[in-house]
């Protein structure tokens, strides 16, 4: 059943009796073509392209808790696609046009914003890796574009450029770049791959991946064994967990990543503010909330919640870029764990065990990547074969140093990206 | 209404404000909420969604509904609790989220529209056309949607943030939270007791309790006067605990009294991050509205705020009220109002065995299916068996139960769990390590077992501290048994709501569950209830019942409720105190900061440090003269400089040299004494950490130089290196950065002038050597090196004598038609000459990149030398280090531009490198660049295509080596 | 030709008082980083007691007096204050010249402990933290070092350059106590 | 959070620096091959559990500190410094 105006208008006018669930709730069958573990973003949108491109359909996607309830349920919802090495550039830039046909693609209004995002300088030295960087992105297509002083003194009038700490030198803006509604992702991915005839089933944790022969056969679940053509690892959070059931040690370390909304308050902040010297970024959502973030707590972590000292950096951030927020007050906070790896930059990989896949080490990057990550899986799975943007994800990188895209240049260490 | 009675309110000192323009009075002790319905203001605020109008629902915290501005430009605050903003002279508050005023509001149209705007209608609709959504749709919900406005000035008010540590922490001065602090204080115990309200006291503030053998409010004081007396209590009232983290740490917002906040210097609040042994959550409970038709309108408040209102404050909304409840605590209410002399038009009793003792209209087993009257409630209708009757209120005092504050206990994870005999939600026990729950916390509701509870939960926590507990007799109070008759929401038409501000109905959480979002983590996400400013405070477990009852399940088998911090909603200035302006990071300023200054150089940052861009002479209108004018100066007199910034770490020890040897590429440990080596320092994954200069001062004394952006990193590594790789090495080290001020002096006359300072003898060193010299007796350290390519040295004095030796050495270079140089210069002179900084080093480069793969020393093993062997480091065709000159017409290369090779097109997979830093060179009267190349080294001469989108540079330039100036060298040794 | 003068790192900047709290610097003659090499802890203690009666201090603890006194001043390193080092210390420690390198300041005054709580996450209750107590924490954002030298005194240090930040922050701290006074 | 610093007792979590895993304590031999030092460098347990970490005192008095901790509860469990952990042919 479709959505549009004249439904919602309809279905207000009789009662509102006619809405159907937005997905079927289906009980394991014994076999499946292809079982996809997590039904968090990249699991459901990799669970909809396997359908809809490939014509994949007897397909599972296993989810331990309910859908969307990892880490595109907690972020800061932001879209874009302002990388700059190669590997990430054509791959954020695929990720960003799938977003800007998600609505009709789906029938599912996920508030696509493409409002603009700044992402400030503050010397010399970072207006020129802003401008590498604005050019790659321009080299791969996409826009960027510089702005002085001037122009961000008239689009952001309420930064401090006076007083600051670290004066405002310019910005790097790409104006496709915005927000969405992130919950709506997951839930219009579901009710697509639903539709098309994939079985999403909640409550049913992996507990084991079963191989034979270098082969993988199936998966064993707390609602029984699962046996499959092909298994997807797409569990970001708990790569490492469930890699380990197929006897793999990743190159990911877990760090949570706190996220902050505010109370409602009526419009104020019109785009997407990057501050990377302070580790802070900033959007206002359509409900009136400021939602924004900051860095890692820096240290492993599991427990999708965080501590005092970055909470406080981040508002530190805050009032010296935007003193205007100051009596803005925080409602909640959360954390969402991250995978992170040694470059910054996901896995999308096949594995040593036959019809085994992994899609991982998002980083902070995974919500953006939600429909690129899904379609490049999709293919890999369906095909075998690398989908051209997202080739260069590939997990031997670390061991060549072939092909490494660490956009921070801060090296191995995990949490540095 | 005002009424008769001692409440804790001071009637001899009114107080005047303003409400939406109006002026009001009211006393000291008045919340702006108390002092409007005082004034019969009942209407004050709009909700969220449908604009309906709203009367206070609650007398804390908590409040949904009574939300208000206060203050103008940058001192202008949305989202001001009526209900806890304490009533001072001249304050000014407004309502919010109405157009154009509060009683007439257009917005309000949307309550007409309901049925097209229940739950997730938006997932539905302005699909179409795509374009709309940015253009018009989304707009229009972004200016319906939000409640208060910022008023986009920046925040002039001041904020602080402060340390406490105590051994115990008591979270609650009700009942229960005062007598934990007692006997954690009689025990000896560092206590402190923490409160949101202004005043001590919970609940007993607003009943008619007695306790001791007192009024409870009398007894609250008479404790709180005990504890202060004893020393050992800290009692900070209007303070806020709104989080719990790890390791015994507590957030806590405390508003200061606006007496206080008025005084200079004073700060408005104070974020305080408590370290506490053991702490004890008695942070009370809240009572729970029931869910019926039009349940929102202004006048039905719950039950506990009318009696607090009553008691405390002396005020009501009406002389008509009924009364709704569940549990004996109904019956309470109608006590205290017929005692005030109120008329109590209803007494309605969910409990069908309810019995009543009281002269008043009861009705047991029966409930309020709708109220009447839009902006103030006129009358309810209530169901009995017998059939439906009207009843005249102005007021309807409702209470669905309490729910005990378990927020603390959620927020490291705990789940809550569901009491059957209370019909709550109590705290998981251990949800937080070294965390007491106590009182109505945990569903202990009446004030005797209260008292209990704070003794029990003090002492555990004493046991936990391995401490004694005193001996102290527990007071005399009431006791009560709890009986309760759960009561969500009524069944019947229309709307009833549950979570009041973002306007959810128990027709919207059956429409979610109807669509499938049956989780109560669904339903949330898709009703949006629990995400208004109460954070679903009044409106979590009604709404987890509904979604029980829609789906056929239990409640605890539906999920259960959970809270993040913070407790209650915390500026954004308080949590981020201190930081606006310049306080975000500490500031650096070299020792020739002010000499700088006085010459007139703008000073730009550098990390946290402060350095001079240029120093303009007289008649130099743009820093392109200067910084020309002081290029040719250094190469063609002499420059000095303050290069104290640079990292500076003294290394002495007998290890010394093979420590060196492992942290650096090249060889150190064979470096002579009195000499100097250029050293590389990889990261262990083989790419380039940061280069310096390292100098031999004695056999087993080196002073290494870092860069000084990577400093810290460098300290911070060399400290791994020496105590996770090597513990063995005999050798220690410490940083001299501030130790030294540092200055350059290069140039032809460099060691004229130097001769003159320090005397022929004394400056006479090779290049690349240093050693120890004297001015005027002063221990100073001289070194021949050279980060410009001319003959230069940098001198080194201790700190105290930084700022005359740079004036002198300023007047010494000046007398030979030198001077000072500032960065903009520095920078040329590098380029000029090839040398790299972390625009060239940014992390992704390694040795070999930048023409230096030949100083990994083959002789020995290095921190990054394993991992720099790998194929994708070592092997393939990688971007090269190169110098770049203009061919073409323009003759801009500005740093950030790609490459490309000529006539190919400018996309990324053509792309074969970029520019990393670019100048204009006096010394070659031509713009120089350096930038990375694919295979660089081997295209010297070659002709590439430099494109600049974003700047619209689009042009040819030749490849050259990295060092376009003085290629041999020849100037630096002279 | 401008003469070679000393100049400390708070000249110009200290000394301030507010609300009855003073912030002073001290500008002791030397400070002298000592530490100790591989395992020759008791030789340097022993060489400092000889040559300026004190032993080197355990982690967290100062030795000596007011003109003269040990800190500990981090992993494997004491800093004495005041006399210059004697030269038999080197054949046991290193040895690296700091008296430049930092600002030291005295704050005294009742509600001191208040400005520090504003400054450091230290706990530096009364009977924790005991004069002749010293510590490496934070303070305002800066590596610092903390010692108590009297019941309501402590000696601060933070790095030179910071001197003017330190004064700011302390400032503001003082004057948000002061304000308080009373209430 | 709070780590208790071998030298210098309980502290805020503020004034330390995070590396990661403790396995950085074993660096191999230089020749040890490519799969060892991929190994060293990027592959993690990771474990949901109790991990060994480690810490830098950064803002206090410069020890490593290798940090026994729980990576769901946050628990710290233990505290060595690193050179002696080391010492311990850790």
């Amino acid at each position: 059943m479709g959505f549009s105006g004249w439904r919602v208008l309809k279905e207000g006018l009789t009662g509102n009796k006619g809405w159907q669930p937005h997905w079927r709730d289906a009980t394991p069958k014994s076999e499946y073509d292809v079982v996809i573990i997590g039904g968090g973003g990249h699991g459901l949108s990799t669970a909809y392209y396997l359908a809809k491109n490939h014509g994949i359909t007897n397909v599972a996607v296993l989810e331990k808790g309910y859908l969307g309830g990892g880490n595109v349920g907690r972020n800061t919802t932001i879209v874009r696609a302002n990388y700059f090495l190669p590997g990430n550039s054509e791959f954020y830039s695929h990720s960003l046009k799938l977003w800007e046909n998600l609505e009709q693609d789906l029938n599912y209004n996920v508030m696509l914003s493409q409002r603009g995002q700044i992402m400030l300088f503050h010397s010399d030295g970072q207006r020129d890796a802003m401008a590498r960087r604005g050019n790659a992105i321009r080299n791969q297509g996409d826009d960027a574009e510089i702005l002085s002083v001037g122009a961000l003194k008239r689009m952001l009038p309420y930064l401090d450029y006076e007083q600051t700490r670290f004066p405002i030198y310019g910005g790097l803006m790409q104006r496709r770049a915005g927000t969405a509604r992130h919950d709506a992702v997951a839930w219009g991915y579901a009710r697509g791959a639903s539709e098309r005839g994939v079985d999403l089933i909640q409550n049913c944790e992996v507990t084991g991946i079963d191989r034979e022969g270098g082969r993988v056969t199936g998966v064993q679940t707390t609602r029984g064994a699962i046996r499959a053509k092909k298994v997807a690892i797409i569990v970001a959070g708990r790569s490492s967990q469930v890699a380990a059931m197929a006897g793999m040690r990743l190159p990911i370390e877990s760090h949570v990543l706190q996220a902050f909304v505010t109370e409602g308050l009526k419009p104020v902040i019109d785009h997407v503010v990057s501050f990377g010297m302070g580790h802070f970024y900033i959007s206002q959502s359509d409900k009136g909330g400021l939602v924004f973030g900051g860095d890692l707590d820096m240290y492993a972590s599991y427990a999708q919640r965080g501590n005092l000292p970055i909470v406080e950096h981040v508002m530190e951030a805050g009032m010296t870029l935007m003193p205007m927020i100051g009596k803005a007050k925080l409602l909640r906070s959360w954390g969402g764990i991250m995978d992170m790896s040694p470059d910054g930059s996901p896995i999308i990989d096949k594995t040593d065990t036959e019809g085994l896949f992994l899609n991982c080490g998002w980083c902070y990057g995974g919500f953006k990547a939600v429909p690129g990550s899904g379609y490049s899986t999709a293919h890999l799975i369906a095909t075998e074969t690398h989908h051209a943007p997202a080739a260069r994800y590939r997990l031997d990188r670390f061991r060549t140093g072939r092909g490494l895209m660490d956009e921070e240049g801060t090296g191995s260490q995990h949490n540095l990206h | 209404m005002r009424i008769d009675g001692k409440g804790l309110i001071d009637r001899r000192k009114p107080i005047s404000f303003r409400f939406d323009g109006q002026r009001y009075d009211g006393f000291a002790g008045d919340t702006l909420a108390s002092a409007l319905l005082a004034n019969d203001i009942r209407l004050m605020g709009r909700s969220f969604k449908y604009h309906r109008p709203r009367g206070v629902l609650t007398a804390g915290s908590e409040e949904p509904n009574a939300l208000v501005t206060t203050g103008l430009g940058p001192a202008q605050e949305p989202n001001v609790r009526a209900t806890t903003l304490e009533l001072y002279e001249g304050l000014m508050a407004r309502s919010q989220n109405r157009w154009p005023s509060l009683g007439f509001d257009l917005m309000a149209v949307n309550d007409l529209a309901a049925p097209f705007l229940g739950a997730g209608f938006y997932y539905k609709t302005f699909m179409w056309p795509k374009a709309f959504w940015e253009k018009i749709y989304e707009p229009v919900i972004r200016n319906a949607a939000g409640l208060g406005a910022l008023s986009g000035e920046a925040n002039s008010d001041k904020y602080e943030k402060a340390f406490a540590h105590c051994d115990l922490l008591v979270i609650g001065a009700g009942p229960a939270g005062l007598w934990a602090a007692m006997e954690g204080a009689r025990a000896g115990l560092d206590v402190i007791l923490c409160d949101e309200d202004t005043q001590p006291g919970g609940r007993l503030n607003a009943e008619t309790e007695t306790v001791g053998g007192m009024a409870g409010a009398e007894w609250a004081a008479s404790v709180v006067a005990e504890l202060r007396a004893m020393g050992n209590v800290r009692i900070m009232t209007r303070t806020a605990v709104i989080g719990a983290y790890d390791g015994g740490t507590y957030g806590a917002l405390e508003r200061l009294a606006p007496e206080v906040a008025q005084r200079p210097g004073a700060a408005r609040e104070c974020f305080w991050r408590i370290t506490a042994g053991q702490a004890v959550l008695a942070a009370g409970a809240i009572e729970r509205p029931v869910a019926f038709r039009n349940n929102d309108r202004p006048g039905i408040m719950t039950a506990g705020a009318v009696r607090a209102y009553l008691n405390r404050w002396n005020v009501t909304a009406g002389r008509n009220i009924a009364v709704y409840g569940n549990t004996d605590e109904a019956h309470r209410s109608v006590r205290d109002l017929q005692a005030a002399g109120l008329h109590v038009s209803a007494l309605i009793d969910a409990r069908p065995h309810a019995t009543c003792d009281l002269d008043v209209p009861f009705f047991a087993g029966a409930e309020v299916s709708n109220a009447e009257g839009r902006q103030a409630l006129e009358a309810v209708e209530i169901r009995t068996a017998k059939g439906v009757e009207k009843i005249r209120a102005e007021c309807l005092a409702m209470s669905g139960g309490w729910n005990p504050n378990v927020h603390l206990t959620c927020h490291m994870g705990g789940r809550p769990v569901w009491d059957r005999d209370i019909a709550a939600f109590v705290p998981q026990p251990g949800a937080v390590p070294g965390l007491h729950v106590a009182g109505a916390a945990r569903g202990v509701f009446d004030t005797a077992g209260c008292l209990a509870d704070g003794r029990r939960a003090a002492r555990a926590a004493l046991e936990a501290l391995g401490r004694k507990a005193a001996e102290v007799d527990l007071p005399e109070a009431e006791t009560a048994r709890y009986d309760i008759w759960p009561v969500w929401a009524v069944p019947g038409k229309g709307r009833a709501w549950l979570d009041f501000q973002n306007d959810v109905t128990v027709k919207d959480v059956r429409q979610a569950a109807v669509e499938n979002f049956r989780s109560v983590e669904h339903m949330k996400r898709y009703t949006t209830q629990g995400m208004a400013t109460d954070q679903g405070k009044n409106s979590n477990v009604a709404a987890l019942a509904v979604l029980a009852d829609a789906t056929g399940r239990g409640i605890p088998e539906t999920g259960t409720t959970t809270f993040r911090p913070p407790f209650v909603p915390v500026s954004i200035a308080a949590l981020g105190a201190g930081a606006q302006g310049k306080g975000f990071a500490p500031q650096r300023f070299t020792t020739s900061h002010d000499a700088s200054v006085a010459r007139g150089a703008p000073m730009i940052e550098a990390g946290l440090w402060y350095r001079p861009s240029y120093f303009p002479q007289a008649g130099e209108t743009h820093w392109r003269q200067s910084c020309d004018r002081e290029v040719q100066m250094v190469r063609r007199a002499v420059g000095v400089s303050d290069v104290s910034t640079l990292g500076k770490i003294d290394i002495q020890g007998p290890d010394a040299g093979a420590f060196l040897d492992m942290v650096y590429t090249g060889m150190f440990s064979t470096l002579k004494e009195g000499r100097v080596r250029y050293g590389l320092m990889l990261r262990e994954d083989g790419y380039v950490m940061d280069d310096g200069t390292t100098a031999r001062m004695g056999a087993d004394h080196y002073v290494m130089t870092t860069t000084t952006a990577a400093a810290g990193q460098v300290m911070r590594h060399l400290d791994f290196v020496h105590q996770c790789l090597c513990p063995q090495m005999d050798v220690r080290f410490i940083s001299v950065t501030e130790q030294w001020a540092q200055f350059a002096v290069a140039g032809p006359k460099a060691r004229d002038l130097l001769t003159e300072l320090l005397g022929a003898d004394q400056v006479d060193l090779p290049f690349m050597g240093c050693g120890a010299v004297r001015i005027d007796e002063i221990d100073a350290r001289l070194f021949r090196i050279s980060f410009s390519g001319e003959a230069g040295y940098e001198i080194a004095v201790p700190a105290r004598y930084g700022a005359a030796l740079f004036e002198r050495l300023c007047e010494m270079a000046e007398a030979r038609d030198g001077g000072p140089y500032g960065m903009e210069a520095l920078n040329v002179l590098r380029i000029e000459k090839g040398f790299i900084t972390h625009a060239e080093i940014h992390g992704r480069v390694t040795a070999k990149d930048i023409g230096m793969g030949g100083m990994v020393s083959a002789k020995k093993d290095c921190v990054g030398k394993p991992m720099a062997a790998r194929p994708g480091l070592s092997e393939d065709l990688r971007e090269e280090l190169v110098g770049l000159r203009p061919l073409g017409e323009i003759k801009e290369l500005p740093a950030g531009a790609h490459l490309f090779d000529e006539g190919a097109e400018a996309m990324a997979e053509n792309d074969q490198g970029y520019v990393t830093s670019s100048c204009y060179s006096p010394s070659c009267e031509s713009v120089l660049a350096l930038g990375f190349l694919k295979n660089g080294r081997a295209r010297h001469g070659e002709r590439v295509r430099l494109v600049d989108h974003l700047r619209g540079v689009d042009t040819i330039c030749e490849v050259q080596d990295p060092v376009q100036f003085d290629a041999d060298g020849g100037r630096m040794r002279d | 030709m401008t003469e070679l003068t000393a100049k400390t790192p708070g000249a110009g900047i200290f000394p301030f008082e507010i609300g009855g709290i003073t912030a002073r610097e001290e500008t002791p003659e030397a400070m002298t980083a000592i530490a100790p090499y591989k395992g020759r802890e008791a030789e340097a203690s022993a060489a400092l007691e000889a040559a300026h009666g004190m032993a080197l201090p355990a982690p967290g603890r100062s030795t000596g007096k007011a003109g003269a006194r040990a800190l500990w001043f981090g992993r494997d390193t004491a800093l004495l204050i005041g006399p210059r080092v004697d030269a038999s210390l080197g054949r046991h420690a290193a040895l690296t010249d700091q008296s430049d390198a930092w600002i030291v300041v005295r704050l005294e005054g009742a509600g001191a402990r208040d400005v520090l709580a504003r400054l450091t996450p230290l706990d530096l209750r009364e009977g924790v933290f005991k004069r002749g107590h010293t510590a490496r924490s934070e303070l305002a954002h800066m590596a610092g070092s903390i010692t108590r030298v009297g019941p309501e005194a402590w000696q601060i240090m933070v790095f030179r350059s910071f001197a003017r930040t330190l004064a700011h922050d302390l400032d503001s701290a003082m004057r948000g106590v002061a304000a308080r006074a009373g209430a | 959070m709070r780590i208790t610093c071998p030298l210098c007792g309980a502290r805020d979590r503020r004034e330390f620096y995070y590396s990661g895993a403790a396995v950085a304590l074993d660096r191999p031999a230089p020749e040890a091959g490519a799969e060892v030092w991929d190994d060293y460098l990027h592959n993690r347990d990771n474990p949901a559990g109790v991990t060994r970490d480690m810490w830098y005192h950064e803002l206090g008095c410069g020890s490593w500190v290798v940090v026994t901790r729980n990576t769901v509860s946050h628990e710290v469990i233990g505290t060595a410094l690193a050179r002696d952990e080391k010492g311990r042919g850790a």
